[in-house]
């Protein structure tokens, strides 16, 4: 299965990267593009067909490693 | 105002007391209302007001003939000739390191930075001082590499070269690591920018990065002692943007080359509310701001959360009325947020609109300077008494001298540090004459022939069995690590990082820890211009060891006249200044081989230890040695080692012969004693050595000879065979020291 | 010679290049605002190292994009000297003024070392003060030097003898082991097909003073001295 | 209009980044994890009500700054 998963920062968190990239897009002629983002996008193969059992462990691999939870949230889909 | 009622829950969330409560209401007249109730609980915290510690930290001397600004403004400065100062400082971010560690030691580099600029000087180096639990703990791991690349990730970005520090490992650090930065700045010395609010009408102007929700409350977190709950509670976490602080920096420098400016502060700890009444309350003035044009990141904020929170990059500064034209546009070049927020008034009071309307109302001084006041009680713990007793007949002395060798240089405290020291980058800005991993580190002065060398020191473990003994060493220690490079120590900073202040043992300890500062400083005549105190550095009531970490500045006349530790040529000939004597107690020896953290730390003389460094320094400046290097944690034999390994191009043996005079084997290779140091010097230079030290009234030995591929040390002529000496090939000893740290990490 | 240093928001390196063109070895240095214009009368333009725009999204990637990009293009593409180094290497690779892109180091750390790097194209307008095949030790400063192109590119460059540093050992070999970030061939500098765009990630301006203990990195902005016709005893030589 | 962009590493180049995280995965024992993919995930506010300008900005602004289609390809949803 594979596993897709977005992680984000946690709302009201600077976003230093987003911020920058916002500045370049309007100084690129995008003045209407705003409130960038930026997050990380992976995704993982989880050799296992038990569904609920993949699940968690992808919830897991996010937990311990894939995302900061201090500063960070995810979601993922399996497919 | 709206009206508030105040509670008893209210209050202690706000960690004031009930006299604290009483005081604010004396002071005000009324009731305070939630602003500021948030902003005295700011200030009035342990963090901005130092309360528990103020009293006896006036004990320590900070005046000498260099001094040109000592503790009280954004950083210290000495004068180091050609009309510079050296202008720093060390803090702690210790609290938000646990909480989120690349982040926590990332702003934490982002503060001193600002500490160190805001005067008007350019930062040139940067140091830590790190303390984290056994590196057998997976979240340990998790710590190390997290504070690590949060520091290499801001100073790297700025392009301050982080040029030394240090790192010790012990459990007691488990639960509360520390993190302890120190910068470093170049500044003209008639061109130095003080933190106050002079010139009634002026405009307040805030620049920097926008207000938004982080860290509210960050210096009463500072403030606390951690358990289980609080690491739960997880406050929302500062994120630091190094790009920004760069434009910060580099349009600070640009105002302050002009002279429009009359006054600058960053916003650190306690945010818009320190900055505002701290200018105000050293000029005697008062300001005045309009919340409504504070530069906002989150819609809604209200005048507690925009006054409360430590959001990053961000700087207050009082301009020359009418010049504000000049200013904005700096800052707009930069691409900052910029806005004049207010005037200085004369009222003495900080006065806070929104839209025109009063939501706060406090004399500045009473928040900046009229914070609560302790004189908390102070006695030995129970158990100092068994820590210091060693016996030492209980313990057997060393068989295999080879494998203690061996296991002391795989202690990760005593091993190389290259893992920690290649993620920083340590060049930038071209003056690193001496990188990381030599006593001390060595910058040369541009535009003079002068060069710094800088050091960060503490044995935590000698603090706790004997506070003031352990923190004289510390100062020692620090001038030692300047002296083998042939600097004269001309300035100290410190981060006096202790246990919960209520408890009257950490009382204890400091009190005496500020004595041993004390008399070491007056010994080597060296002031104390700046510094920091973090105190509640306990986790489920168990507080660290007493931590008071040094920085020293020391002065090199001439660049070329320096030293760094390892040995240099085959054939040099071994010296050891110094006296060994039987000092095992506290010892990383007794540590790491039997298990023990006991006794009484080493002895120091302090005049002994002023005439082995100034011999050293004028050894050194008379060009007369090959190398310099103290002996510290893992005493004489650890030395030896690192002398032979730890040079840049490549290693070296060295055949060392020793006599024991009465002394264990163990105190003789491992013991470590203080106010020594090992040189190796030319042959053809070692009877002048030796004449340069006994007319300083410093014992100097001739104690072996740099070459080979083996390090041998024996002891009173024995052989391998006796089982006690040292026969290691350089290889082997230098493999053991150099992947200590990164075996131990491998682990995941 | 007259050298423009570019200063881009977030270049930490610039006032070290202007230091060793200016006060080591005599030239003349404009430091230029990245959102000016090229003034006339360059001799060469230094795109210094850094964190432009705090290397957010990509390295390069925003700095590309700064008003004096353009002119730096311009001056290139007239033939005359672009030394990009470290985050200028990248900022050229980003701005298509060299082939190729950088990858995160394979360690994916920050990486601040001693290097070496074998000379492999000692004819070029930034070398020919070197033997070729000579190994120069330099030091390194990045978490993205991790050098890829595809594979016609790579063919390319290298039938070109674009490729004109390679980590190695102390000796000289081209090792796995001496390549310290994972770059594709042990990559350390590549030049344009005109031969007058250098990009370069180890940082000669960090190694060359004797004060600093090495003067290895010198022998790059010498070479330039000497493309541009004056020699060492010409050019105002201040011994530091 | 919202745009969901992701930019992820063009099938056959090197990710340094997922092999480390593949490899953490491994040891934390996450063994039957693989084939760990790393990309960006940027989320942009667009000022635009016509969804073909909005949809022909996005795509200019992906070619132009938020991917290097040399190592990157992109995909995005407008909502
Ligand atoms: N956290 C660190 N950051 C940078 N350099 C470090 C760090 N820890 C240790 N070092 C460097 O490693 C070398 C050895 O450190 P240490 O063993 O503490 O030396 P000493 O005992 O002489 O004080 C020093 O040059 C020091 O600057
Ligand atoms: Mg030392």
């Amino acid at each position: 299965m594979k596993a897709k998963i977005h992680v984000t920062l946690k709302q009201g968190i600077l976003d230093p990267q987003g911020k920058a990239i916002e500045h370049a897009l309007d100084s690129l002629g995008f003045q209407n593009a705003g409130n960038v983002r930026v997050g990380k996008y992976m995704e993982v193969d989880v050799n296992e067909t038990d569904r609920a059992k993949a699940d968690a462990q992808v919830k897991q691999m996010c937990e311990k490693l894939l995302a900061n939870t201090v500063i960070e949230e995810y979601r993922y889909e399996l497919g | 105002m709206k009206s508030l009622v105040i509670t008893q829950a209210l209050l202690e969330q706000h960690k004031l007391s009930e006299d604290e409560y009483k005081k604010i209401l004396e002071i005000l007249g009324r009731e305070p209302n939630w602003t500021e109730l948030g902003m005295f609980s700011a200030m009035w915290s342990e963090h901005c007001s130092y309360k528990s510690s103020r009293i006896h930290l006036k004990k320590l001397p900070t005046t000498g003939p260099r001094v040109v600004q000592g503790p009280g403004e954004n950083a210290g400065a000495v004068d180091i000739g050609d009309g510079l100062c050296a202008v720093f400082k060390m803090e702690s971010h210790n609290h938000p390191s646990f909480i989120e560690p690349y982040q926590g030691a990332a702003t934490g580099v982002g503060g001193i930075l600002r500490d160190i600029f805001t005067m008007g000087a350019r930062p040139i180096a940067l140091l830590n001082s790190l303390r984290f639990g056994g590196l057998d703990n997976a979240n340990t791991r998790h710590l190390l590499k997290g504070v690590v690349s949060g520091i290499a990730g801001y100073g790297n970005c700025m392009g301050v070269p982080t040029v030394g520090g240090e790192i010790v490992f012990n459990d007691i650090y488990a639960l509360n690591p520390l993190v302890n930065v120190f910068c470093l700045g170049i500044a003209r010395k008639d061109k130095i920018f003080l933190g106050k609010a002079a010139g009634v009408g002026n405009p307040v102007i805030y620049f920097g990065s926008k207000t938004g929700r982080d860290g509210i409350h960050g210096a009463t977190m500072a403030s606390d002692s951690f358990d289980e709950e609080a690491a739960q509670k997880r406050p929302t976490v500062q994120v630091g943007d190094p790009f920004t602080e760069k434009l910060l920096l580099e349009a600070c420098l640009e105002l302050m080359s002009g002279d429009c400016l009359v006054g600058i502060q960053d916003m650190g700890a306690a945010g818009l509310t320190s900055s505002a009444c701290e200018m105000a309350s050293r000029e005697g003035t008062g300001v005045e701001l309009e919340l409504a044009d504070v530069p906002r990141r989150e819609p809604g904020m209200t005048p507690y959360e925009i006054m409360l929170s430590e959001s990053q990059e961000r700087m207050l500064m009082v301009a020359k009325a009418g010049r504000e034209g000049e200013v904005i546009k700096i800052c707009r070049k930069w691409d900052l947020d910029v806005a004049v927020i207010g005037r200085v008034t004369d009222t003495g009071k900080v006065v806070l609109k929104e839209n025109g309307h009063i939501v706060a109302e406090i004399p500045a001084k009473a928040l900046a300077d009229d914070g609560p006041r302790y004189d908390r009680p102070s006695s030995p713990p129970a158990y100092q008494e068994m820590l210091q007793a060693l016996n030492h007949d209980t313990l057997p002395d060393v068989k295999d001298a080879n494998a203690a060798l061996l296991a002391l240089l795989d202690s990760p405290t005593i091993a190389s540090k290259r893992w920690v020291y290649e993620q920083y980058d340590h060049m930038v800005r071209t003056n690193t004459m001496v990188r990381p991993g030599s006593d001390a580190a060595v910058l040369r002065v541009k535009g003079t022939n002068k060069a710094l060398a800088l050091s960060v020191d503490c044995n935590g473990r000698y603090c706790l069995l004997n506070p003031y003994e352990g923190a004289k060493i510390a100062i020692a220690e620090c001038a030692r690590n300047l002296a083998c490079s042939g600097a004269e120590p001309i300035g100290v900073t410190d981060c006096l990082n202790f246990g919960n202040p209520q408890r009257p043992e950490v009382m204890w300890q400091f009190v005496l820890a500020i004595e041993g500062l004390k008399d070491a400083c007056e010994a080597l005549k060296v002031p104390i211009v700046s510094g920091n105190v973090s105190l509640y550095n306990e986790t489920n009531d168990l507080s660290i060891y007493p931590t008071p970490m040094i920085g020293m500045v020391g002065l090199i006349e001439e660049a070329d006249r320096t030293a760094t530790q390892w040995f240099k040529q085959a054939g040099d000939v071994i010296v050891l200044l110094g006296r060994t004597r039987e000092d095992l107690g506290g010892t990383e020896y007794l540590k790491v081989l039997h298990h023990r953290e006991q006794g009484s730390p080493p002895l120091l003389n302090l005049e002994d230890e002023q005439a082995v460094q100034a011999c050293t320094i004028r050894l050194i400046r008379e060009g007369l040695v090959q190398s310099a290097h103290d002996c510290s944690d893992g005493g004489l034999a650890v030395a030896l080692a690192e002398c032979c390994v730890s040079g840049t191009d490549g290693r070296v043996g060295a055949v060392v012969e020793l006599q024991l005079d009465g002394l264990r084997r163990d105190a003789l290779l491992f013991g470590e004693s203080q106010s020594r140091i090992v040189l190796s010097v030319k042959q053809e230079q070692v009877e002048k050595v030796l004449e340069v030290a006994m007319n300083a009234g410093v014992r100097a030995s001739r104690i072996g000879t740099v070459g080979g591929s083996r390090l041998v040390i024996r002891v009173n002529g024995d052989q391998r065979a006796a089982g006690c000496t040292i026969d290691l090939d350089v290889t082997t000893v230098h493999e053991r020291w150099a992947l200590a740290i990164p075996r131990a990490l491998g682990q995941d | 010679m007259n050298i423009g240093v570019v200063v881009f928001p977030g270049s930490n390196c610039d006032h070290d290049c202007e230091y060793i063109f200016k006060d080591v070895l005599g030239q003349s240095v404009k430091m230029i605002w990245h959102k000016d214009t090229l003034p006339a009368g360059l001799d060469a333009v230094v795109l210094p190292g850094g964190f432009s725009y705090g290397d957010y999204l990509r390295t390069g990637a925003i700095a590309r994009f700064s008003p004096v990009m353009g002119g730096v293009k311009e001056f290139a593409r007239e033939g005359r000297l672009v030394i990009g180094i470290c985050n200028g290497f990248q900022i050229l690779l980003e701005a298509g003024l060299l082939p190729g892109v950088m990858l995160r180091n394979t360690s994916l750390n920050f990486i601040c070392k001693d290097v070496y790097v074998k000379v492999e194209n000692a004819a070029t307008r930034f070398t020919n003060r070197c033997e070729s095949g000579q190994v120069l030790k330099i030091p390194i400063a990045h978490a993205d030097g991790n050098y890829y192109t595809d594979p016609v590119t790579l063919a390319g460059v290298k039938a070109n003898a674009q490729v004109i540093f390679r980590y190695c050992t102390a000796d000289g070999k081209v090792t796995a082991e001496a390549n310290p970030n994972g770059s594709l061939d042990n990559i350390a500098g590549i030049m344009n097909a005109d031969g007058n765009v250098l990009g370069m990630m180890p940082h000669p301006e960090r190694s060359a003073e004797t004060v600093l203990g090495n003067e290895d990195g010198r022998l790059i902005f010498l070479s330039m001295l000497s493309a541009f016709g004056k020699s060492e005893q010409q050019s105002r030589l201040v011994g530091v």
